[in-house]
């Protein structure tokens, strides 16, 4: 199956615990949140911590929120961050 | 409808803002609201705000926009604030100008709860044992059931 | 609670009276309402407000007391203007400073709500035709029903 | 049965029409604002019209919004008026 490169941004308290602001993955076409969510659990450590279902997250593909079943078109800016505080 | 969006770290004018709105002929009623940094009794020194550049200004402009499909609106002001902030500084800003009074409340409230819910802004705070992620409430996710149509 | 109301024939300042609330700090919303003079297309030359000496300041003495007893407010400021006043002028400034966005905006659409049915003003039109009193509306009336306890 | 002193007040639609402002009357002890009522009416013409139950009024004892059954105090400061228009 083809290949596409995304950009992952993380924000807020995910960027802090993860000691990641952004990187770059390549997924398989017509890969969707779930299967990016899924290879961040399997690096284990806080990975799977934070992504593993024991805390709320958000996404966004392309500054538009978004849910686990979206697929995520190529080039795609994906962001995972803590539910929003602001206001 | 008028829309002005802005995300700085300089703070910013209510003054200013609504006189920029208010002379419209066709405006009656100008609702605004002001979000400040709350003391906490005696816990609170200040805060920290993070956002999600373009990501923000993207959201904030879809949700006046559905704001504006639902109520007649001559104009909207959103203002927010990132960067350091101390007690009692202004955070945000929301100006709502109609020719209607209830099309006013409803639609400020209406953005201040999708803003609380779909804006990416982080708070910080910082107290005198450190600095800590502000969590999410479930009751600002609770407030957008008020606005779902059947 | 602390509650400034005015009645007055000048123009007010919303600059002036938002920073007499909103410093305190234990303020993390203040909610502003500003009711204009506002053209019915073309048709509207001005109007004059008439009001009840002594009964307007205690009903809204009164409707205020209410909301601070049915949501936790640090400061409610309200001033209406009567006599004459020209198109696009300021009508009432309404000011509610809470700890919460939920209390501020509750309050101040109460208490609207009220002074539109209970605050004894009164406004006459000038057209081109002449000058008429405003007929109240039933939708303010109606307004009421909401804030009914069960 | 004793009698009492009232002072009447009208404002704004209503004070035009009967072109009265103020005026003092005297009423029964314990007259109600309906017995009041009934006795501007008995005047006819514009007061019959206004009071007699075609137009809606509002009425206040001592500044407070009153119902028609409400008893009127001696001395009170009684107000009829339109409905009111502010805000």
């Amino acid at each position: 199956m083809a290949s596409m490169t995304i950009r992952v941004l993380y924000f807020a308290r995910l960027r802090d615990v993860l000691r990641t602001s952004e990187e770059t993955l390549a997924l398989p076409e017509g890969a969707t949140l779930a299967d990016l969510v899924a290879l961040l659990v399997a690096r284990g450590g806080d990975w799977a911590t934070e992504f593993g279902g024991a805390r709320v997250f958000r996404a966004a593909i392309n500054q538009d929120m978004a849910s686990l079943a979206e697929v995520i078109p190529a080039d795609a800016e994906v962001a995972l961050f803590p539910p929003v505080t602001g206001g | 409808m008028d829309v002005t969006i802005r995300v700085q770290e300089a703070d910013f004018s209510l003054a200013d803002e609504y006189a920029l709105l208010a002379g419209r002929a066709e405006v009656g009623a100008v609702v605004a609201f002001v979000g400040l940094v709350r003391d906490v009794p005696g816990r609170l020194a200040g805060m920290t705000l993070e956002h999600y550049p373009g990501m923000t200004e993207k959201q904030l402009g879809m949700i006046v926009a559905q704001a504006g499909e639902r109520w007649p609106l001559s104009a909207v002001t959103v203002v927010h604030r990132v960067g350091e902030l101390k007690l009692s500084e202004q955070i945000v800003l929301l100006l709502v100008a109609s020719a209607h009074r209830d099309a006013a409340f409803a639609a400020s409230q209406f953005i201040m709860d999708f803003l609380k819910n779909e804006a990416p802004f982080w708070k910080k705070e910082t107290t005198g044992e450190g600095a800590a992620w502000v969590e999410a409430k479930d009751s600002d996710a609770a407030a957008l059931l008020r606005w779902s149509r059947e």
